[in-house]
């Protein structure tokens, strides 16, 4: 039941994959994607049956892929807790925003080709949480870059998405380096890199290789995590349809770095300086995220950076050892944060592309229905007491509390800034006036709303799913409430009313800092990018003489070294046969006489 | 006495031995492309000799076997290189070998 | 020694008697032709023209032997030479009739019982070509080359579809000794009752493989002016000529032989003679049996027109080869089924 | 049977050698038969009655007919066919016979005398091969004759390649 379960659930989207791929071009337009759909669904009820069935861990050995001299692959599944919650999250966020995206991408004309990148990348991220090793899991790691990349230049004719492709690929193989060196170490030290193997195994080494080698997981999970410093490719990779970063750079890819970590804890619990240094770029990836998404404009823009916030969230809190609380808050994040981006997909769709926020406002009566699943979302998210995020919040909050008490400071700030530039972005989308010119907002189709019910039930009531039994919350609870009651009073008393936001921007030095995201991409642009391209071309003008010297030299020594090899292969084979016929009688001579 | 029993195996091999070596002979010495092919067939020939021999003399007829359908691809081999030759012969009025030298670098 | 003394008596015995009956095949050529023409035809050389093969012979060897300037000397003699081998060396496998007793010696009436005779019937069938490709190309004369040519592809397209029919009545028999299916062809189960498409594929193919028409591209007078043989003349010419009749005889014996049980008739067992006898009777049917078919070749000949060479072709490729695979795939089918 | 076997090994030896040194090309393909031949009556010694028909039918009725075709087609007589250096022609001759020799004294300085089972000469007849390549040949036999197919498409396509350019 179990093998046969997981290897369906592997399987669904896989042959999904191929089929939309070899029949794409056969197939009737809508009948690809309802396939999709129907593929991630059968891998959703597979799991979800392995996962209500199976009460034990078991690991399904499946094929052995290599063995070099001592180092061996093995590939298999792991069936635990852990990877079976993962898989369930995936299909059925996956599953949902699948059906969404049939709605918002159904006058696209790749549309089998999107489906078909999704059904790859649910494949990927399945083969992700599900492998036992971390070579498996490396396999899943790249398969889901490779499928973000695809996706995030989807509309690859306009050059600047392209670009943002491309930045997404190349700033998540740094991480991958990382991650593929602490790969490299497991195989020198063990030969394998079976988790069984690794995680008993693991605290046996000194620390500092130990240090060394969570180190570069640590690099892999800030990579594909987008925490500091390799950030800059997740607000870009917006550039991408938006169920696409609801599914890949909100709900589940980005996820993977606190997998990684979640998983491989008992290695981190080895290494104290990377724990510590987990948490710090936690929190700072979350302060940074909540204050550049105080000031941003672009709807999506403003959600991406929410979600780095949160990562950071979650990083910290894997860093501390909240694992826990971590994946919780990773669980009911997928729910609300895809909620949000496919509400502001919504918007998007039905004012016909425009994303900026001072030019929407006013929709709650155009968009009631959207207004509403938004509203839910970011109550989810802002950590409002009867939804969701409340419960994970503040879980991670009391494990921050137990921690640190600086730690739990900051991330309050960050969770009261989050819930200012929530209400900042409700209130300038559904209230005050509006300010979309000659548009007629429309509701989207009803595949695309069913799919936000669902996940707004799920951001409601998805607390449920790990009650909390420590009483600490209780008198956050008050606190929670005066707090979240204040900055929306604020947000509302700034952005609600029904003034002309533009004349309140402010102009100050802080202000700039924000919008430009702390000069970021521009600091790389000049500390990395740019030297490295003046070297290129430095190196490309000096050894343009260099070899234009050497290529003759070379050339002609090649010409003079060639020649009488040139004559022996003069086309005609007589003499080759002849020349052969001369070697076999050395062979005959050297071998029998 | 049987016949294989006065004959010695040795004999065969250098029969053998002799045709393969007039045949590659051929091979090197002729250019028209119809002749080699016809010394490549001898060279198949001697080896097939051998194989039957050896098939009577180890009493085993899977060498036979292997015989047959050499012969059967020796067939193929002719007609397909045959057929490239008189198309060759079409195009360059030519069955010698060294003027279809466009491997010559 | 008696052994080769019996064997070298019967080759000799087989060669003239074939000798003797290419001969007067062409003499009942022409009269049949004459017949089927409302003439009288030869009848000058002996009471009704009986001697006329040999006055005829007489004619070929004292004729001026002519060959060509450019000619190949060597192979234009061998042609023909070939011609006459190939089509004798059949003779060695058929079996004439019965074992008969002589002062106590049991004499086979066969030259020899191959265990793969119809294999080797199949390789010296090929092999009838040859005399006319080396004529042909050696006569140094374009419509010899083109005969020679037309002679080749038509002998092998018509091969194939023998073979197939010979193998289906192998598998019909489960035997490749022609004695052997001889044997069991008496008290009347002949294989043509069992075997007709087969029988039918054979025969004609056997029309191709003589050169007779309607399959006597080769020599057609019209578009080739004789063909293969255009600059032959004297013996040469009735080596030709003749290796043609014996062909036609060989392929009437093997056709009686394979399909129509040889020299068994109905009744053999029952008439009450002697072993001796028998066998002498049994031989007598066998070449009853063979002028039968003899005289069946004459009379297509004089009443067919001859094929056009694409005719000829899709014929071959396109009727009789997937016929005969048709068959080969029941017979085996059937056999299975039944054995 | 001593003298048999030498007779039909100087008509192979002297047979081949025509083949090779014969400047006309149908001289070639006679000298050919010939030893194709006697490659044949050395498997009717050997017992291989068999081998020794399909070697007739297979070489002498089919492939060398398919030779002297094309020879014809090609109307190959009136060119003397261009001769390599002779330089050249010394070197392969001496290689070749280099190479006679290396196999000669190969065999007798190191091939392991053949032993004979002592079991009842049998001939390879075709109800004896029959059964094998059925058997335990099957699948090699039939992935012959596919090969085979191929090759006769194969010819077919290459054949008529000039054929459908003209006709377009």
């Amino acid at each position: 039941m179990m093998l046969f379960g997981m290897i369906a659930t592997l399987a669904f989207p896989l042959i999904g994959f191929f089929l939309i791929t070899l029949l794409g071009r056969v197939l009737p337009r809508p009948v690809g994607g309802w396939l999709a759909c129907v593929s991630v669904a059968g891998a959703f009820i597979s799991a979800g049956t392995v996962l209500l069935t199976c009460e034990s861990s078991a690991t399904i050995g499946l094929f052995n892929w290599f063995e070099v001299g001592n180092v061996s692959a093995h590939f298999s599944i792991l069936v635990d807790s852990l990877s079976l919650w993962m898989s369930v999250m995936i299909t059925g966020v996956g599953g949902l925003i699948h059906v969404y995206a049939l709605g918002y991408m159904k006058d696209d004309v790749r549309l089998n080709s999107f489906f078909a990148y999704f059904n790859l990348f649910v494949f990927f991220m399945l083969v992700l949480v599900l492998s036992d090793s971390f070579l498996g899991m490396f396999i899943g790691w790249e398969g889901v870059g490779l499928c973000s990349y695809l996706l995030i230049g989807f509309w690859y004719e306009t050059h600047a998405y392209a670009i943002a492709a491309k930045k997404a690929f190349v700033m998540n193989r740094i991480g991958d380096l990382g991650f593929l060196f602490a790969i490299l170490m497991m195989l020198f030290f063990w030969g394998t890199t079976q988790f069984s193997v690794v995680f008993i195994q693991g605290l046996g080494l000194g620390a500092g290789v130990l240090t060394a080698m969570t180190m570069g997981l640590l690099i892999g999970a800030v990579g594909k995590s987008a925490q500091i410093p390799l950030f800059t490719w997740l607000p870009d990779a917006m550039a991408g349809p938006t169920p696409v970063s609801a599914l890949i750079h909100a709900a589940t890819m980005v996820t993977a770095g606190v997998y990684l970590i979640a998983r491989s804890h008992v290695l981190f619990s080895g290494a104290p300086l990377t724990s510590l240094m987990v948490v710090g770029l936690g929190v700072a990836t979350a302060v940074f995220g909540a204050l550049v998404a105080l000031v941003q404009r672009d709807i999506k823009k403003v959600l991406a950076y929410s979600t780095m916030s949160q990562l950071g969230y979650m990083v910290s809190a894997a860093g501390f050892g909240a694992y826990s609380a971590a994946l919780f808050h990773m669980t009911t994040h997928a729910f609300f944060k895809a909620l949000l981006f496919l509400a502001a997909g919504n918007v998007i769709h039905g004012l016909h592309g425009e994303q900026d926020i001072f030019k929407m406002g006013g929709l709650r009566k155009k968009l009631p229905f959207t207004f509403v699943v938004f509203l839910i979302g970011t109550l989810a998210i802002v950590g409002c007491p009867p939804f969701s995020g409340f419960f994970s919040k503040d879980a991670i909050l009391a494990e921050a509390f137990a921690y640190s008490r600086t730690v739990f400071v900051v991330l309050c700030v960050v969770s009261v800034m989050s819930s200012f530039y929530m209400f900042r972005l409700l209130f300038l989308t559904f209230f005050g006036n509006a300010r979309y010119g000659e548009k007629h907002p429309h509701e989207g189709a009803l595949v695309m709303q069913i799919p936000l019910a669902i996940l707004a039930v799920l951001a409601t009531v998805g607390g449920c799913l790990d009650w909390p039994q420590e009483s600490i919350l209780t008198p956050v609870l008050g606190v929670t409430l005066v707090v979240l009651a204040l900055s929306g009073g604020v947000a509302y008393f700034i952005f609600g009313k029904q003034v002309d936001v533009l004349a309140k921007q402010p102009v100050s030095m802080g202000y700039r800092m924000l919008w430009n995201k702390f000069y970021v991409d521009e600091v790389y642009q000049r500390i990395i990018v740019g030297p490295f391209l003046s070297l290129s071309r430095g190196l490309n003008q000096y050894f343009e003489i260099f070899l234009g010297k050497l290529d003759v030299v070379s050339l002609r020594s090649v010409r003079w070294v060639g020649y009488p090899f040139k004559k022996m292969q003069d086309g005609n084979s007589g003499t080759y046969i002849l020349v052969m016929t001369v070697g076999i009688l050395c062979l005959l001579v050297g071998l029998f006489l | 006495m049987t016949y294989l029993e006065t004959i010695p195996s040795e004999w065969y091999l250098i029969l053998s031995a002799i045709v393969f070596c007039i045949g590659l002979c051929g091979v090197l010495i002729r250019r028209n492309a119809m002749s080699v092919l016809m010394c490549i067939e001898m060279m198949l020939n001697a080896v097939m000799l051998l194989l039957v021999a050896f098939s009577g003399y180890y009493r085993d007829f899977s060498a036979q076997i292997a015989v047959f359908f050499i012969m059967i691809v020796a067939a193929a081999e002719v007609a397909v290189g045959l057929v490239i030759f008189s198309m060759m012969f079409k195009k360059t009025s030519s069955i010698d070998l060294d003027d279809w030298g466009h491997l010559k670098g | 020694m008696l052994f080769w003394i019996e064997k070298i008596s019967l080759v000799v015995l087989v060669f003239c008697v074939t000798l003797v009956i290419a001969m007067y095949a062409t003499l009942a050529e022409r009269k049949f032709a004459a017949f089927f023409q409302d003439r009288i035809g030869p009848d000058r050389a002996g009471p009704f023209g009986l001697l006329q093969p040999l006055a005829d012979g007489i004619k070929f060897f004292f004729k001026e032997e002519f060959i060509p300037a450019n000619a190949d000397r060597f192979l234009f003699v061998l042609g023909p030479c070939l011609s006459m081998i190939a089509a004798c060396m059949t003779t060695a496998v058929i079996p004439w009739g019965h074992d008969i007793v002589i002062f106590g010696q049991t004499m086979a009436l066969q030259i020899a019982d191959l265990n793969v005779g119809v294999l080797y019937l199949a390789g010296v069938v090929s092999l009838g070509v040859y005399g006319i490709m080396i004529g042909g190309w050696a006569s140094n004369n374009k419509y010899s080359v083109l005969s020679a040519i037309r002679a080749s592809s038509q002998m092998i397209s018509y091969e194939l579809a023998m073979g197939l029919a010979l193998i289906a009545l192998v598998m019909h028999t489960g035997s490749l000794s022609l004695r052997e299916i001889v044997q069991a062809q008496h008290g009347g189960h002949w294989n043509v009752f069992f075997q007709p498409l087969g029988f039918l594929l054979f025969l004609i193919c056997s029309f191709a493989e003589a050169n007779r028409v309607p399959f006597d591209l080769a020599e057609c007078e019209t578009e080739l002016v004789g063909g293969y043989h255009t600059e032959y003349s004297s013996m040469k010419l009735g080596f030709y000529l003749f290796a043609e009749y014996i062909n036609m005889f060989i392929a009437s014996a093997v056709m009686s032989a394979l399909y129509f049980g040889g020299y068994h008739f109905p009744g053999l067992y029952h008439i009450g003679l002697s072993d001796n006898s028998a066998a002498l009777v049994g031989v007598g049917v066998f070449f009853l049996k063979i002028a039968a078919f003899m005289f069946f070749f004459i009379w297509i000949r004089w009443t067919l027109p001859r094929f056009r060479y694409d005719q000829l072709m899709r014929l071959g490729w396109k009727i009789l080869l997937p016929l005969a695979i048709a068959n080969m795939i029941f017979t085996g089918f059937l056999s299975l089924l039944l054995g | 049977m001593v003298t048999l076997f030498l007779v039909l090994s100087l008509l192979t030896v002297l047979s081949a050698l025509c083949v090779v040194f014969t400047r006309n090309l149908i001289y070639s393909v006679l000298s050919l038969i010939v030893c194709f031949f006697a490659i044949a009556g050395h498997y009717v010694l050997l017992k291989a009655s068999f081998l020794a028909v399909i070697q007739v039918i297979v070489y002498a009725g089919a492939i060398m007919v398919l030779f002297l075709f094309m020879l014809m087609l090609m109307n190959l007589n009136k060119k003397a066919e261009a001769s390599k250096p002779f330089s050249l022609k010394v070197v392969a001759v001496g290689v070749c016979l280099l190479v006679l020799v290396a196999l000669v004294s190969i065999v007798f300085l190191s091939a392991p005398r053949v032993c004979f089972a002592p079991l009842a000469p049998v001939s390879g007849s075709v109800s004896a091969l029959g059964p094998l390549l059925f058997n335990e040949y099957a699948i090699p036999f039939e992935l012959t004759s596919i090969l085979f197919l191929s090759a006769v498409a194969g010819v077919v396509m290459i054949g008529s390649y000039g054929k459908k350019a003209k006709k377009q």
